[in-house]
């Protein structure tokens, strides 16, 4: 699988976790490539966290860049049945739990479904933004990237990086396998054909659990 | 009831030194025309509270987009903010130059500690940032335990004016703002001694119906009409 | 997306035994018909969570008036609200006959709870109630002193359903409220694990204009028609 | 001075306390005649804490009992500029300090600008409402109410009833009588020239500090 591919097949894999009616925030990067993939019949809200609860598609007629931006800074709008909120009442609905799932890339994880990805002390420090918000408070937190950097282990035993928020992830989707994390630890419950469960192991430092139902990624 | 003044006039309340909150998102929601005035009056040592520190390449092209002026123009020695990212002299001016302060809160507590005081609330007890290097921030005041589960104490905040941008702003000084605009100007306007409101257009009472309006002008002060951006 | 059902089949949803919220201020905002079915459903045992008890003798010379009716009828075996004086039997079944209990919260902090709970905060840090009995209430989780002043921790509070009203909720579950009917529909629509919305007019999707919605859709599950007043 | 113009007098009286462009909360009964006694150019926005910024005149064309009513479940209106607002907006606004004043009677007020108006044990327990957050969220806190009650002083030492709040009261208006409540105790600062201060002190529990500006009520 080359690169380009990667990034789709993931996006599409995560979209069979998302339910019909579900209310979803999407991270930048890969995340937006998700309702692409969406199966016939699945309608989610897409929601905006600087404040659009049904983002839509901009259009030339709908585009006004200084009234309506999503939460990249980017002409955005809002779609059949959305509404506008203030920022309060949008983290309101994330930290209250009113999200179904946000999905979002990781620069690390680890075997305690804590997330690392939003600092890279003395080189790079953006700030959090609203993802520390959706991490604790969406109902399913899944993290969907490439399974290694540069050929090292993304998912780790535990986190180098300061934490983005700890004990949160519920699934991590990557061009390999798809994982839960569960009490005991992550479970590796499908794999992608193209690689052995070995494979799979060797690029990752945590320790999985080979699930007894364990399946083919599809 | 609020005054109704020019932009020259608002932007002479403010002193060097001030804390100043700006409603916005990327730019989104910023009074743009009062900021263009600020960066121009040359006001400095602002400790600016905000999402973020907007961006250079507005949507019209313009080379610093709202509040990256003023960063732009080193008037801004601290900065309490969500995300600055996508605002690089930030990193420069903190980073390298060590000229600019910055302290970075997650964006829903944020959004709520400046709630909390303006509806008078000691604190907020969120579970964002548990378990993070935001329990060492100093606007956290410490880890709690309610029913099992943990919460930061998270400070509210306040400021000596908060400087909001609305699409339309009647008589009485009542704000509606279009779009994705709201964001922090909500909840600012009612957390700052003096609140100073943007119109992109200043209507007639009656305009705004009373349901619509989402920020009453009892919390505003001085209202400037900065017309289509 | 909520599903749009008939009143009947909305009342059949709340078993008895249910903790309910209803919004509303002394019948205003109260879901008028659905109250109507629910008095008639013989439910019982219920704890309802509301600024008020509403009252008997209604604007239109009703003998009960909203929420009014579940207390007459006995269907109502705890009340958490903020003032019962105008209901004359509350008194009667609580202090008389012993048959109702009642906990008694200040209206802003009541408010503020079912936010919290809505919002995911561990619970709310009030000024309101100390060195009063609200020290002492069941909801109150304790004092704590932040910069020197002294708050109360109130816990979020939360309800199997949520009952609320609005003037017009168009095909997506948004909610446009008129005059003061707002009061704690907002809040309550946050706060309980179903929602059920009375309209008195379910519009279309666009007539409600995306700024002015003031309870979104994805917090309703049921809607109902129940028609003007 | 009779029973009816006892109300008048004291309303005229608190009416002088309030400034043009102030926001206020009146409570039930005798606070409510206050507007009428405004000083020519005082302008003020009254709050209704269920969710009105500026109240209006009930006429037969606003009138919508079903839609618009005070904080008393009484038909009310919106008035010029002013706006609805839900109940937590509402006590944003009264606990945040962003209602200059409140004026309300009491059952019982003490030398520690203590009040209990709210219930009476196995007597009466109608709730206390927004008066709490009031008392604790205004500017000033103006108790309006007769100097005593069947002849017992209202002003007392300590409160006997439970506390609706306590350290709260700015100013104490009878007709007897203007009191401001200081950190040295209770402050007579105006008299009604029909009684000495002598019969002020004797209809009042707590002790009061005669002001060296004592000057005749007006």
């Amino acid at each position: 699988m080359d690169k380009s591919e990667i990034k789709g097949f993931i996006a599409k894999r995560v979209a069979k976790e998302l339910k019909d009616g579900d209310v979803v925030n999407l991270g930048i990067g890969l995340p937006t490539l998700v309702p692409n993939y969406l199966p016939e019949g699945v309608k989610v809200t897409l929601q905006s966290e600087n404040g659009i609860i049904g983002t839509g598609t901009v259009t030339d007629e709908n585009k006004d860049p200084i009234h309506v931006v999503d939460a990249g800074g980017s002409p955005a709008a809002v779609g059949y049945g959305g509404c506008f909120i203030d920022s309060s009442t949008s983290f309101g609905l994330i930290r209250g739990g009113h999200v179904d799932a946000t999905v979002l890339g990781g620069l690390e994880v680890d075997e305690e479904g804590s997330l690392s990805n939003w600092i890279i002390p003395g080189k790079k420090m953006p700030g959090m933004g609203g993802a520390m918000d959706l991490l604790v408070g969406a109902k399913n937190v899944i993290v969907a990237m490439e399974h290694t950097a540069k050929g090292n282990p993304k998912i780790l035993k535990k986190c180098k990086l300061p934490y983005t928020a700890v004990h949160c992830i519920t699934k991590i989707i990557t061009e390999m396998a798809v994982i839960n994390v569960t009490d005991k630890g992550l479970e590796l419950v499908e794999y992608n054909p193209e690689f052995t469960v070995e494979q799979i192991q060797a690029a990752t430092e945590a320790t999985l659990i080979v699930s007894p139902d364990l399946k083919p990624m599809c | 009831m609020p005054k109704f003044v020019s932009i020259e006039e608002a932007v002479k309340l403010i002193p060097d030194g001030a804390t100043v909150m700006f409603g916005g998102f990327m730019g989104c929601g910023n009074a743009h025309k009062f900021i263009d005035a600020l960066a121009k009056s040359g006001v400095k040592d602002l400790t600016m509270i905000g999402n973020d520190a907007s961006m250079p390449g507005g949507p019209m092209g313009e080379e610093y987009y709202g509040v990256a002026k003023l960063v732009h123009n080193k008037q801004v020695k601290k900065l309490i903010a969500t995300h600055v990212g996508l605002n690089p002299e930030v990193a420069t001016q903190s980073m390298k130059e060590g000229t600019l302060e910055v302290i970075l809160v997650p964006q829903g507590s944020l959004a709520e500690m400046i709630r909390a005081d303006g509806a008078g609330l000691g604190g907020v007890l969120t579970p964002t940032g548990v378990g993070t290097i935001v329990e060492d921030n100093p606007l956290c005041l410490g880890k709690q335990t309610i029913d099992g589960k943990e919460y930061l104490l998270m400070k509210p905040v306040h400021a000596d004016f908060a400087v909001i941008a609305g699409a339309k702003i009647d008589k009485a000084g009542n704000v509606w703002y279009k779009g994705t605009t709201s964001n922090f100007n909500i909840v600012m306007a009612t957390a700052a001694d003096v609140v100073i409101a943007e119109a992109e257009e200043v209507v007639e009472v009656g305009d705004i119906a009373p349901e619509d309006v989402r920020t009453s002008g009892v919390f505003v002060d001085y209202v400037v009409e900065g017309g289509k951006y």
